[in-house]
C-alpha cells in the first residue's frame, strides 16, 4: 500500500524517536513547564499511532501487543491509586504524599512523580488501546479496493 | 472560533466538519495560551486536535456515511430552547466580576494559597501540576479512572472478535 | 491582546459558542455531527471557564523569578480534568456510532428511529 | 514590537487560511488549509511567548506541529484509503 | 475537624476503583466476579459500619491528600449521605451475587471480566457522588459512573439497546455540561468548589442573576441524569434494553444518587439560603413532578415490553421522591428520601424478577408472560410483592412511602397534591394487574418449553430484595428513623 | 382459657396457621386438607365466641400488637360491633366449609388447595377488621381482604372471570387508595389520632365544609359497602364459586364493607358530631336511592346470583341508611341487620350453589317446579326470602323493625318510605321464584337434555339446612347479637342522655 510512499516512511521513522523522546520530557518536565502525565501519554500513544498509520496496525501489535496495552492501562491507574493506599498504609491520609520520604517536600515530590507516571501510564494505555480498538473493525481492514483507484470521489462530497 | 462553529453547522461533507473541528480546537487552544492556561492549551491542542480528529476519522471510515443527509434547514423547537438556555446563561453573566478582574472572588478566595504557597507546601514551580498533583490529586485519579472507564468501554463496545466467530457472525448476516 | 475583549464580551462568545454547539447536539439528526457538536459546546464551556481565570496582566502560573501576578491555575486545572473526561466521552460516543452503524445501517437519528419502532412492533405482535 | 506586528501577519494569514477551509470546495483544498493554518498558530503561539516573555510556550509550539503532522498523514490516509488501518494478518486474536 | 476523619470514608470508594483495573488484569470470569463479589460485600459492610458510627458522630470528614477543606477535596458523609451509600451498596452487593449466572447468559463470555471492572466503576462512582464534599470531585466521579454505564446498557442483546445508550450519552452529557456550568457560575461568584465553603458564602450573595442562572443550570443538569420528566426520554430505552443486571443496578441506584445529588445542592451548597423562598423552584418542581407521575404513569399502560413498562413506572416514582422534596418541609423531605430508599427496593426485587424471566424463558414482552405464574411460581411472587408495593398496598414499603408523602402534602395543606398522588398511584393497580393477570391466569401456551432452572444465587437476592420490601413495609421504624434523621440533617443548615 | 388479648391474637393468627397446614397438605391429601379447615374454623369459633360475655358485659379488651413506626400502630380492640362480625364471619365460616368440600368436589374444581388458602387469609383479615383497634388497622386488613380474595374470584381463569376480577380489584383498590386512603390521612392530620374512641375523634376538630369532604371520601372509599355507584364490583364477582359468592359476597367482604361504614361514623365521627354538623344528609338519600335502585335491577335479573348480588347490593345500604339515620335504636337495628342479613344471603346462596351444583341450572327462568326435587333447598331459599323481605318468623324482620322504628322516631320520613318500598320490590323479586319452584310444573329445556337429579351433595345440604335455621334461630333468640348491640351504644349514647 504505502510501501511506495517512502518520503513518509522515512520522515516518520525520522520524527517517532524524537516524538517518544519529547513525551518523556513532557512527562518529566511536568513540574517546571506546561505538561504531565496525561499530555505526556497523548504523545506517546500519537507517537505510536503514527507508526501505526504508516506501517500497519499489524506490525503496530507487534511492537506493543494489545494485551500489554490493556496491562498498562490498569497498572497505571493502580499505580496512582497504590500511590494513595502506600501513604495511607504510612499513616497519612489517602495521596498525601508528604510521608513517602524523608522530607514532606521530598514526599510531594516523589509523590507527583509516580501520580504523573500512573497517569501517563493508563492515557498511554487507554490512547493505543482505543486505536487499535478501532483499526481492528471489520470496516477497517476490509477496505472497498475499488475506492482506492478513485480518490477524487472523496474530494467531490 | 465562532465562523469555524457556524460552519460546522452548515456544512453536510463530515470529513469538513471533523477537520473544522480540529480547526476549532487549535483556535480554542490558541485563546487558551492567550489567557494563560498554557496546560489547558497543551492538552486541548493534543486531545481537541490530534485523537479526536483522528478517532473522528476513523469513525467515518468505518461507518461509511460520507455525507449527512439533507435536513430542514432549522427546527424551531430546538432552536428556541437553544435560545431560552443563551438567555439565562447571557442574563446570568449580567452581576459576573468582569473580564479580568483581579478583584473577583476567584482570585481572591481560594487560589491565592496555591499561588503562594505551593512552591513551599507541594514544590513545582508549575502550580497547576501541583494542584493537580496533590491539592486536588483525588480529582486526578477520578480523571485517571475515567479515561480507563472509556478505554475498557471502547474495548467492551467493539472489542473485536476473533476470526472464526468473526466468520459465524458473517455466515448468520447473509442469511 | 486581553484588552481587546473588556467587561463581559469574553462571556459573551463563549456563550454564543455554547450555544451553537448546543444547537447542533439537539437539532442535527447525524450521530457523528451530535458529538461534533457536543464537543463544540464542551470547549465552549471550557473557554467560559478558562476566562474567568485570567487575570488583568497576569501571565501563566508557573513560578519564575521577577513574576508576581499569576493567573488562577484552579480553572486551569479543572478544565484539564473536563477536558480528558470530554474525550474519553467523545470516543465512547463513537464508538457506539460504529457498533450502532453496523446493527442499523445508517447513522441518522430519523432512520434509527423508524428502525426502533419496526422492532417494538415486532416485539408486540411476536 | 517587531513580535507584535509578526503576529498581526500572522493573524491574516490565518484568517485567510481559513477562508479556504471553509468555503472548500475540494477536500484537498481544505487539507491544505488546515495545514497551514497549523503551522501558522505554531508560529504565533512561539511569537507569543516571545511576546510575554515565557520560553515555556514553545513547549506547545512544538505539540502543534507534531499534532498537525499526525492529523494531516491521518486526514490524507482517510481520504485516500477511507480507513485507517491496514489488512490485519489472519493471526489476530480476539481483543478482548 | 479532623478528630472525625474516618478513613473508612475513602476506603469505601477507593475498593471498588482499585478491583476495576485488577478485573481487567485478571482476563478471567470467574476470578473477576469473585473479586467484584467480595469487593461489594466488604463495601456493603463498610456502609453499614459507617452508618452505625453516624449515630455517635453525626458528620464525618477526610481530607484527601491531607489538604484543609477549601483547598484540598474533602469527603463529608453526613446521614443522608450514609443513607444513599447504604442503598448504593446493599443493591450492589446484591446485584453482584444475582449478576454471574444471569450474565454469563446475557453477554458474549469474553467480555464478562470486563463487565465487572465496569460494574466496579459505576458502584465506585455512584458512592464517590454519594460521599463527596466537593462540587466538582462530583462532577468528577459523575462521569465515571456516567461513562461506565453508558457502556453497562450497551452491552444489552437487543440493537436497540446501542441507540439507548447513545442517546443516553448524549443527553447525560449534556446533563453533566450543564452542571459544570452551573458550578462554574458558582465558582465564579464565591472562588470555591467546596460545598460547606460555598454554604456560607453564598447567602451574602444569593440574589445575584448569576447565582440564580447557576441554580437553573445546576437543576436541569442534574433533573436531565434524574431523568425528571420531561428530561426523562433516554431512561426507557436504555432501563429495557440494557442487561438484567444492569437495570437492577441503575434502576436501583443511578437515579436515587442523581436525586441526592439536587438535595445535596438545595440543602449544603445552598444551605444557608431559604432556596425555595428565594428561587421560583417549587411550583415548577412540584408540575413536573406531578406531570412524571401521571403521563409515565399512563405511558406504563401502554408498554408490551415488562422492562419498559417498569422502566416508564420509575420515571413516575421519580416523581413522587421530587414531590417529596419540592413540599419543602421536613415531612416532605422524609417521604422524599424514605421513597428513594423504599423504590430501590422494590425496583430491584422487580427488575430482578424479570431478569430471572429473561434467563429462564427469554421472556421480554407481557404475551411472552402467560401462565407465568404457573410456570415460575417463585419468581412471578416475588414480582407481585414488588407490583404490590408499587401501588402502594398495606404491609410494603410503598405503603409506608405514600403514608408519609401524603401526610407531608396534608401537613403543608395541599390536600389536592395529596390527592394527586393517591389518584396517580391507582394507575399504578392498571399496569401492575395487566401483568399479574397475564401470568396468572392467562394459560401456560401450548408447547412452550420448561423453563431453565433459576440459579439460586439469582433467587436470593431477588427475595432478599422482595423480603426487604415487606420486612420495611411491617417494620418501617428504621428506615423511617433514617430518613427523618437525614431530612432534619439537611433542613438544619436552614 | 386464653386472657383477652391473647385470644384476640390467636384469633388473627389460627386461620393462618391453618391455611399453612392446608398448603402442607396440598392436593395429595386432600381429606386431611379439609379437615385442617374444618377444625380451624371450629377452634376460631371458640376463641371468638369465648370473648362474647365479657363483651356484652362492658369490657373492651385491647392490645397493640405491632408499631410500624411512630404513631403508626397496628392494634387491636374488641367492641360489640366487631364482635358481632368477627361471630358471624368465623361462625359461618364452619358451615361455609362443610358446604365448600361438598360443592368443590361436586364440581370437580381446579386448584382447591390454592381456594382453601385464601379462604383462611381472608378470614384472618375480617377478623382483623373486626377487632380492629384504629382505622390504619382496618384499612391495612381491608386491602388484604380485597387482595386475597381476587383470586378466588377469578377462580376458574376463564375471560369472563378475568375481566370480572378485573372489575373487582379495580373500584375496590381504587376506591380504598383513592379516597379512603386519602380520608385516613387526613383524618390523622386534622385529629391526631386514628384510634376508634366512642364518640369520636373529630368532634370538636374539624368543621364545615371538610366533614363533609371527609364522609364522602369515606362513604365511597369503603367500596365494599358497596353504595351507588360504587357497586358495580358486587355483580362482577359473581363469576367466582358459589362459597366464595355466600361466604365473601354475602358475609365477609360485604360486611366488611358495612361494618367499617357503621364503625367510622360511631367511632371516627360519633352520632352527636354527625348530628350537630348535618353533614350527612346526602348520605340518608343515597343509601335509600341504592335500595330502590338495586332492588329494581335485582328485579330485572334472569341470573340467580346476579339477582342475589343486587339484592345483596341494596340490603347492605339498609345497614348503612339505619346508620346514617343517626338514632341509637337504628344503630342496633343496623347491627342486627349485619347478623341478619349475613344468615339470609348466606343461605339463599348456598341453595343457588345447591341448585347449580345438583341441576346445573343457573337461571331464574329454568327453576319451574325446581322445589319438589330438591325440597330441602328450596325450604331453606323460602326461608331466606323471608328474612330478606323481612316477614317473621325470620331474622330479618328483627331488624327491620329496629330500623324502622329508629327512622320513625327521627321523623325520618324518606327513610320510612325508602324501607316500605323496598320490602315490596323485595317481595316482588324473591317470592316469584319460590312460587314457581313448588307450584309450577317443570318444563322441559329444548336442547338442554334434563337430566334427573335429586338433592344436591350431602355437604351442601347440612350447610344450608343449618344457615336456615340459624335465620330463624336470630328471630326467637336475637339475644346475643341485640346485647352486644345494646352493649355499644350503651356508654355513649346511653350514658349522654
Amino acid at each position: 500500500m504505502m510501501h511506495q510512499k517512502s518520503v513518509l516512511r522515512v520522515v516518520s521513522k525520522l520524527l517517532i524517536p524524537p516524538i517518544l523522546l519529547f513525551a518523556l520530557y513532557v512527562q518529566f518536565h511536568g513540574d517546571f513547564g506546561p505538561g504531565g502525565g496525561f499530555q505526556a501519554g497523548v504523545i506517546f500513544a500519537a507517537g505510536f499511532i503514527l507508526y501505526a498509520l504508516i506501517f500497519g496496525v499489524a506490525s503496530a501489535r507487534r511492537v506493543i501487543p494489545a494485551a500489554a496495552t490493556r496491562a498498562l492501562l490498569s497498572l497505571g491507574v493502580l499505580l496512582y491509586a497504590g500511590t494513595g493506599v502506600a501513604s495511607m498504609l504510612m499513616g497519612a491520609e489517602f495521596l498525601n504524599y508528604s510521608v513517602l520520604a524523608a522530607t514532606p517536600l521530598a514526599g510531594q515530590h516523589l509523590g507527583i512523580l509516580l501520580v504523573e507516571l500512573g497517569v501517563g501510564m493508563t492515557v498511554t494505555g487507554a490512547m493505543v488501546t482505543i486505536f487499535y480498538t478501532f483499526a481492528a473493525q471489520p470496516g477497517g481492514d476490509e477496505l472497498p479496493r475499488n475506492k482506492q483507484n478513485n480518490p477524487d470521489e472523496g474530494a467531490k462530497t | 472560533m465562532a465562523v469555524t462553529a457556524v460552519f460546522m453547522l452548515w456544512l453536510r461533507d463530515l470529513v469538513a466538519v471533523i477537520m473544522l473541528s480540529g480547526i476549532y480546537s487549535l483556535f480554542a487552544a490558541m485563546i487558551y495560551v492567550v489567557m494563560d492556561a498554557v496546560d489547558v492549551a497543551f492538552t486541548e491542542a493534543a486531545v481537541g486536535a490530534g485523537v479526536a480528529t483522528v478517532l473522528m476519522l476513523g469513525t467515518l471510515a468505518l461507518t461509511r456515511q460520507g455525507t449527512e443527509k439533507v435536513h430542514k434547514t432549522i427546527s424551531w423547537g430546538p432552536l428556541s430552547l437553544v435560545l431560552v438556555t443563551g438567555a439565562v446563561l447571557i442574563y446570568g453573566t449580567l452581576d459576573m466580576p468582569r473580564y479580568g478582574d483581579p478583584n473577583a472572588p476567584v482570585h481572591s478566595h481560594v487560589a491565592p494559597r496555591y499561588i503562594e504557597r505551593s512552591a513551599s507546601e507541594v514544590g513545582p514551580p508549575n502550580i497547576v501540576t501541583s494542584v493537580l498533583a496533590s491539592y486536588r490529586g483525588y480529582d486526578t485519579l477520578g480523571e485517571t479512572a475515567v479515561v480507563f472507564t472509556a478505554a475498557i468501554g471502547v474495548l467492551v463496545i467493539l472489542g473485536r472478535r476473533n476470526r472464526r466467530q468473526r466468520k459465524k457472525a458473517k455466515r448468520e448476516d447473509a442469511t | 491582546m486581553s484588552d481587546v475583549f473588556p467587561g463581559l464580551l469574553n462571556y459573551w462568545i463563549a456563550i454564543v459558542l455554547m450555544m451553537v454547539g448546543f444547537y447542533i447536539v439537539i437539532a442535527q439528526g447525524n450521530l457523528i455531527k451530535k458529538i461534533v457538536g457536543l464537543n463544540i459546546f464542551q470547549v465552549a464551556v471550557f473557554v467560559f471557564y478558562i476566562s474567568m481565570g485570567k487575570v488583568k496582566g497576569g501571565t501563566a502560573p508557573i513560578l519564575g523569578e521577577g513574576i508576581d501576578v499569576y493567573s488562577n491555575p484552579l480553572p486551569h486545572f479543572l478544565i484539564l480534568t473536563a477536558i480528558v473526561v470530554g474525550v474519553a466521552t467523545t470516543s465512547l460516543a463513537l464508538a457506539l456510532i460504529v457498533r450502532i452503524n453496523t446493527s442499523f445501517g445508517t447513522i441518522e437519528e430519523d432512520e434509527i428511529l423508524e428502525l426502533e419502532h419496526a422492532d417494538d412492533a415486532k416485539e408486540e405482535t411476536s | 514590537m517587531m513580535f507584535a506586528a509578526a503576529a498581526l501577519a500572522v493573524l491574516i494569514a490565518l484568517g485567510l487560511a481559513m477562508v479556504r477551509a471553509c468555503i472548500g470546495p475540494t477536500v484537498f483544498d481544505r487539507i491544505l488549509a488546515i495545514n497551514t493554518a497549523g503551522t501558522l498558530t505554531v508560529v504565533l503561539i512561539s511569537v507569543y511567548g516571545f511576546l510575554t516573555e515565557r520560553p515555556e510556550f514553545l513547549d506547545i509550539a512544538l505539540l502543534y506541529a507534531l499534532i498537525n503532522f499526525i492529523g494531516t498523514i491521518a486526514v490524507t490516509k482517510y481520504v485516500s484509503y477511507e480507513g485507517l488501518g491496514y489488512p490485519v494478518g489472519d493471526h489476530d486474536d480476539g481483543d478482548v | 475537624m479532623t478528630d472525625a476523619s474516618n478513613p473508612l470514608l475513602i476506603l469505601l470508594v477507593i475498593l471498588p476503583l482499585m478491583a476495576a483495573p485488577v478485573c481487567v488484569l485478571m482476563r478471567n470470569a470467574v476470578a473477576a466476579w469473585s473479586l467484584s463479589l467480595v469487593v461489594a460485600w466488604a463495601v456493603l459492610g463498610i456502609s453499614i459500619k459507617l452508618l452505625m458510627e453516624l449515630n455517635t458522630t453525626p458528620t464525618m470528614y477526610y481530607r484527601i491528600g491531607g489538604w484543609d477543606a477549601p483547598w484540598g477535596i474533602e469527603y463529608v458523609l453526613d446521614p443522608v449521605g450514609g443513607f444513599v451509600i447504604l442503598i448504593v451498596a446493599v443493591i450492589g452487593a446484591l446485584s453482584m451475587t444475582y449478576a454471574k449466572a444471569s450474565i454469563e447468559k446475557e453477554i458474549p463470555s469474553e467480555r464478562i471480566y470486563l463487565f465487572y471492572a465496569m460494574m466496579m466503576l459505576c458502584l465506585s462512582g455512584l458512592l464517590g457522588i454519594a460521599i463527596t464534599g466537593d462540587a466538582f470531585n462530583l462532577f468528577v466521579f459523575l462521569e465515571i459512573s456516567s461513562l461506565s454505564s453508558y457502556v453497562l446498557i450497551s452491552l444489552g442483546r437487543d440493537r436497540r439497546a446501542l441507540s439507548s445508550a447513545f442517546k443516553y450519552l448524549v443527553m447525560g452529557t449534556i446533563g453533566a455540561t450543564f452542571y459544570i456550568i452551573g458550578v462554574g457560575m458558582m465558582y465564579m461568584m464565591t472562588g470555591t468548589l467546596n460545598m460547606a465553603d460555598l454554604s456560607t458564602i453564598l447567602p451574602t450573595i444569593a440574589d445575584t442573576r448569576t447565582i440564580m442562572a447557576a441554580l437553573a443550570f445546576l437543576t436541569v443538569g442534574i433533573s436531565l441524569k434524574l431523568a425528571l420528566f420531561p428530561l426523562h426520554m433516554w431512561l426507557p430505552g436504555a432501563y429495557a434494553f440494557a442487561p438484567s443486571v444492569v437495570t437492577v443496578f441503575l434502576a436501583a441506584t443511578a437515579t436515587k444518587v442523581s436525586l441526592y445529588v439536587l438535595l445535596r445542592i438545595f440543602y449544603t451548597v445552598f444551605g444557608n439560603v431559604d432556596v425555595f423562598a428565594t428561587f421560583p423552584i417549587q411550583p415548577l418542581l412540584m408540575t413536573m413532578a406531578l406531570a412524571a407521575m401521571f403521563v409515565a404513569s399512563l405511558a406504563a399502560i401502554w408498554q408490551h415490553n415488562i422492562k419498559r413498562m417498569l422502566a416508564y413506572s420509575s420515571v413516575a416514582q421519580i416523581g413522587y421522591m421530587v414531590l417529596g422534596v419540592a413540599i419543602a418541609s421536613e415531612a416532605g423531605l422524609t417521604g422524599g428520601i424514605l421513597h428513594l430508599f423504599n423504590h430501590a427496593l422494590m425496583k430491584g426485587a422487580l427488575f430482578m424478577a424479570v431478569g430471572a424471566m429473561v434467563f429462564a424463558t427469554g421472556a421480554v414482552t407481557l404475551k411472552d408472560l402467560e401462565g407465568m405464574g404457573r410456570r415460575m411460581p417463585l419468581v412471578m411472587a416475588a414480582f407481585v410483592v414488588g407490583g404490590l408495593s408499587l401501588i402502594g398496598v398495606p404491609l410494603t414499603v410503598g405503603f409506608v412511602s405514600k403514608w408519609v408523602l401524603v401526610s407531608a402534602a396534608l401537613d403543608a395543606g395541599m390536600w389536592p397534591l395529596a390527592a394527586l398522588i393517591l389518584a396517580s398511584s391507582l394507575l399504578a393497580i392498571v399496569y401492575v394487574w395487566r401483568v399479574v393477570e397475564v401470568a396468572y391466569l392467562r394459560p401456560v401456551p401450548e408447547g412452550a418449553p420448561a423453563p431453565a432452572q433459576v440459579p439460586l444465587s439469582m433467587l436470593l437476592p431477588m427475595w432478599a430484595l422482595a423480603l426487604m420490601t415487606l420486612w420495611f413495609g411491617i417494620n418501617a421504624t428504621l428506615s423511617t428513623d433514617l430518613a427523618t434523621q437525614a431530612a432534619r440533617n439537611l433542613m438544619g443548615g436552614l | 382459657m386464653l386472657s383477652a388479648p391473647d385470644a384476640i391474637l390467636a384469633a388473627i393468627l389460627l386461620p393462618l396457621v391453618g391455611g399453612a397446614g392446608v398448603v402442607l397438605f396440598g392436593e395429595r391429601h386432600r381429606n386431611l386438607r379439609e379437615a385442617v379447615t374444618l377444625v380451624t374454623g371450629a377452634v376460631l369459633f371458640v376463641i371468638v365466641a369465648s370473648l362474647t360475655a365479657d363483651i356484652i358485659n362492658g369490657a373492651r379488651p385491647s392490645l397493640i400488637a405491632y408499631e410500624m413506626m411512630a404513631g403508626l400502630e397496628i392494634k387491636f380492640t374488641v367492641e360489640p360491633l366487631g364482635q358481632i362480625f368477627a361471630l358471624v364471619a368465623s361462625g359461618l365460616w364452619i358451615v361455609n366449609s362443610i358446604y365448600s368440600i361438598g360443592y368443590m368436589r361436586g364440581n370437580a374444581e381446579k386448584n382447591q388447595t390454592r381456594f382453601y388458602l385464601c379462604f383462611t387469609i381472608a378470614i384472618a383479615s375480617s377478623i382483623g377488621i373486626a377487632y380492629a383497634g384504629n382505622m390504619l388497622t382496618l384499612f391495612v386488613f381491608y386491602e388484604a381482604l380485597t387482595l386475597s380474595t381476587y383470586p378466588l374470584v377469578t377462580h376458574s381463569g376463564k375471560p369472563e372471570a378475568r375481566s370480572g376480577g378485573r372489575v373487582y380489584l379495580g373500584i375496590l383498590m381504587a376506591t380504598s387508595i383513592g379516597l379512603l386512603f386519602l380520608g385516613l390521612l387526613w383524618t390523622l392530620n386534622i385529629a391526631g389520632t386514628l384510634d376508634f374512641t366512642p364518640g369520636g375523634i373529630l368532634a370538636g376538630k374539624a368543621e364545615g365544609p371538610i366533614v363533609g369532604v371527609l364522609l364522602f371520601l369515606y362513604m365511597f372509599g369503603i367500596g365494599k359497602a358497596a353504595l351507588m355507584p360504587v357497586h358495580r364490583w358486587l355483580p362482577a364477582a359473581m363469576v367466582a364459586p358459589t362459597p366464595v359468592s355466600a361466604l365473601l359476597h354475602a358475609v365477609a367482604v360485604v360486611k366488611a364493607g358495612v361494618f367499617s361504614v357503621v364503625k367510622v361514623l360511631v367511632y371516627i365521627f360519633g352520632l352527636d358530631f354527625l348530628n350537630d354538623a348535618t353533614a350527612d344528609n346526602w348520605l340518608i338519600y343515597i343509601a335509600g336511592y341504592t335500595i330502590i335502585a338495586a332492588s329494581i335491577i335485582a328485579l330485572r335479573q334472569d341470573n340467580l346470583k346476579r339477582r342475589l348480588a343486587y339484592s345483596t347490593i341494596s340490603q347492605l345500604s339498609y345497614v348503612i341508611l339505619a346508620a346514617a339515620i343517626l338514632a341509637p335504636i337504628s344503630m342496633i337495628g343496623a347491627a342486627m341487620h349485619i347478623a341478619a342479613h349475613a344468615f339470609g344471603k348466606i343461605t339463599l346462596f348456598f341453595a343457588a350453589g345447591s341448585i347449580y351444583t345438583a341441576a346445573h341450572k343457573t337461571e331464574v327462568s329454568q327453576l319451574n317446579g325446581i322445589g319438589r326435587r330438591m325440597p330441602w333447598t328450596m325450604t331453606a331459599f323460602a326461608i331466606g326470602a323471608l328474612s330478606m323481605i323481612g316477614l317473621p318468623p325470620t331474622a330479618g324482620f328483627v331488624s327491620k323493625w329496629y330500623i324502622l322504628s329508629g327512622a320513625l322516631e327521627t321523623q325520618q320520613m324518606f327513610a320510612v318510605g325508602v324501607i316500605i318500598l323496598s320490602t315490596l320490590l323485595n317481595a316482588a323479586y324473591f317470592l316469584p321464584i319460590v312460587y314457581v319452584a313448588f307450584f309450577k310444573a317443570e318444563t322441559k329445556v329444548d336442547g338442554h337434555a334434563h337430566v334427573d337429579h335429586g338433592e344436591a351433595p350431602l355437604g351442601v345440604v347440612i350447610a344450608l339446612s343449618l344457615t336456615a335455621l340459624g335465620t330463624v334461630a336470630l328471630f326467637f333468640f336475637p339475644d346475643i347479637p341485640l346485647g352486644l348491640a345494646q352493649s355499644m351504644m350503651a356508654p355513649e349514647i346511653m350514658g349522654a342522655r
